[in-house]
């Protein structure tokens, strides 16, 4: 028996990804972010996605070219706070906006990885983000229902993979890369490095190839990818 | 290994397409890979942690920490990966295995499964076979057509406590492979030897047969 | 800033397990179980403890020692298929036992780990699992609504750990180490190979060290942790 | 930094104690850790997932893959761990982070909080700050005691949305250290210079002095 080999190339890849779907998108800041894979689906110019993401990037860099595009329908996040383009795309109502707790949009992510319908969490209960969830009660005490959240696909960056689409990441640009690898329908990786089989210790494969669909290879690491000089 | 059972396991084989994640039951069911050629494309999953199984290795080579779920000392093979049991179960439950073949105690011609608990006798638990049999995208039993008393394990709904609801999709045996469909059990192949009416004296619930000469294996 | 060492001796350590505690046991068969502190546990003698394990060992190994000690008054697990004698004190009364399906135990501890309320999961809909669960509807579809898990105490055994906490594990013995290292009141690891500071690189490290408690250095790896010959 | 300003980090340091997991919000309260002793045995923990936080680099020798939550470029220190978005809000939720340092827009006597939005002119999203605020074990505020225009942080109720409820347990401000007991704000010491008529005046509730003489910082 041999593993499966799952590299692609960028273009092709990123074609297979339909008006409309709901995307995944990795990265916190900088590090993490699928730069590369984001221009392609800009130059691409699929419409009326649902990007779901921990942030909106900063002006002129990752998803801020595909909402400057018009091609997000709805972005769902934990805070805009470093692009004042996307606010500007909130408060005129170019792109609807959903707003979660940064570790219960993790857990949400992580949850549609694992199967499951959802979870239960007090986090929230008080505050404006409990409006209109479904409320169980546990032992007496209230607990939101959050649901499952899977992408149609999911876009990732490594640092390394191999060939099946075992991943490793690099330092604060795992973020929420290991979950977003798990869930959804098709998930791409963009890698800085790809080793042959083999080439990813078995102790160090954070994601297991058995959940990645494609793997890309970046040509070069582009600036987007470097430090943020402010 | 019986003839029978031989036969059975290497037509079993021919479920795995290139590319699928599988997990393999404890006992009879790893003994597929055998039939498969040595670069076939395919991953296999172990519940306890492991993805691309290599060979199960002498005990004089084994490595203390690399079991599969059965306890067999096995190997990694270039590709592997191992992860903990969340993640396990995860790629389990959202989809991602694409084919689990496990053993049975009962299978229903609904496509219902008992395979964990007999009531008074046997209730060890059922670790991670109601997540494989309930999630698994096709779900495979490869058993003896009968049980040791002789009686048939194919039947028109299970008594055994079930494992999972509907979800065999096709049963592989010593004498026959055998489809779940919306109509109850229908013959596919037949072993060689075993006659029309032998097998469906050893089927507890109606077996259509396919038109035409019935194919052997 | 320099991080606080844990590392603490054995008899001292499983000393500060009180009767009556409820506590989290890695392992999965052989690999990944802490036979040394489990050992210590046995020889002190603390009572009415309810153990969570994947499965009892076998006759002989690891918790075997306490269930035949009457030490457990219960134990929750996927199987006790290799235990004969765990299944006998099921059988006389002696112990309970409650089972959970195998990856909905890893679940409920993550969930415990993660400050969750309740995982929601259709496993086990259907069968004898579901019995006595409380149940909600997620758009229209029943759900299980499966209880975080969270232990007084967990036992984790780790191939190398250095004197903060950090843990790297072997091969398959990870299993349940990971979940149950981020779920209890009291973490306490046993590793193989202790480390200074910086030993273990930051990558490297699958369970944070601010989740784990204490560290406990095994002099020696015993037969208990070798190959099974039957 | 104004001198008052330092003089409030540098006593907000003095909740630190040894052995403490600690989160410290993005701006003034990341710089408490100027006033540690460089032996100090303390984890920090960055929510895009990191603990052990090292020194900020300089940009020529910054590692791009490696910031806090604030988009700082900075680095480890012996025993760093890195780790996924779950795993760090694990910590948060767990009760494993002793500790967090928080920034304000208001205070109420009773523990409430609010600081990420203030509708009609900033509403970028709580990122993390709600799971911070409810669950840290500790939950402090270090904020000016007045916002530019002069009027009062610490209030009787707050009229923002909520972040967390009744959750603050102490407040560092330019002027005071309020403690929030069951009774209402409770002043712990006041800043040099500073006047009882002057803090009374600057507070927007009821305050409850201590015994004696106000401690000075």
């Amino acid at each position: 028996m041999k593993l499966p080999d799952k590299s692609i190339a960028m273009e092709e890849v990123v074609a297979q990804i339909p008006d409309g779907a709901t995307v995944l998108v990795g990265g916190f800041g900088v590090p993490g972010t699928p730069f590369a894979l984001l221009r392609e689906l800009a130059r691409q110019g699929q419409r009326d996605l649902v990007l779901v993401k921990n942030d909106a990037n900063e002006a002129g860099m990752g998803i801020d070219h595909l909402i400057a595009g018009g091609q997000v329908r709805k972005l769902i996040v934990t805070h805009l706070g470093l692009n004042a383009n996307a606010i500007a795309a909130m408060n005129e109502g170019r792109m609807e906006v959903e707003f979660c707790a940064q570790g219960i949009l993790a857990e949400r992510i992580r949850a549609g990885g694992a199967g499951l319908g959802a979870i239960l969490t007090d986090i929230g209960i008080d505050t404006e983000l409990a409006q209109g969830k479904q409320v169980v009660e546990m032992n007496g005490r209230p607990m939101l229902v959050e649901p499952a959240l899977r992408g149609d696909v999911a876009l990732v960056h490594a640092a390394r993979a191999d060939c099946f689409g075992n991943l490793a990441y690099a330092a604060t640009a795992r973020n929420f890369n290991p979950l977003m690898a798990m869930a959804a329908t098709r998930v791409i990786a963009e890698t800085e490095e790809l080793l042959p089989l083999g080439g990813i210790d078995p102790d160090a494969a954070e994601s297991p190839g058995a959940f990645i669909d494609h793997v890309v290879k970046l040509d070069a690491i582009s600036e987007e990818y470097g430090i943020v000089r402010r | 290994m019986s003839d029978a059972r031989s036969r059975m396991v290497a037509r079993a084989a021919r479920e795995i397409a290139p590319g699928m994640v599988v997990n393999l039951g404890i006992g009879l069911p790893t003994k597929v890979v055998n039939h498969l050629p040595a670069d076939f494309p395919v991953c296999l999953h172990s519940e306890n942690g492991l993805t691309g199984i290599g060979p199960t290795l002498p005990l004089e080579r084994a490595d203390r920490n690399l079991i599969d779920a059965g306890g067999a000392y096995v190997s990694t093979i270039p590709g592997s990966a191992f992860f903990d049991s969340a993640v396990s179960f995860a790629l389990v439950r959202s989809g991602r295995l694409d084919l689990t073949l496990l053993g049975a105690f009962e299978v229903a011609q609904n496509g219902d499964l008992a395979n964990w608990k007999i009531p008074g006798k046997f209730s060890p638990g059922a670790g991670g076979a109601i997540e494989l049999a309930q999630k698994a995208r096709r779900v495979v039993v490869m058993t003896t057509h009968c049980d040791r008393k002789g009686n048939p394990k194919l039947l028109e709904s299970c008594s055994l406590p079930l494992t999972a609801k509907g979800r065999v999709a096709r049963i592989y045996t010593d004498m026959a492979v055998v489809d779940v469909t919306a109509q109850g059990f229908a013959l596919v192949e037949l072993a060689e030897g075993i006659s029309e009416t032998e097998i469906r004296e050893a089927t507890g619930a109606p077996l259509a047969l396919p038109q035409g000469d019935i194919p052997r294996f």
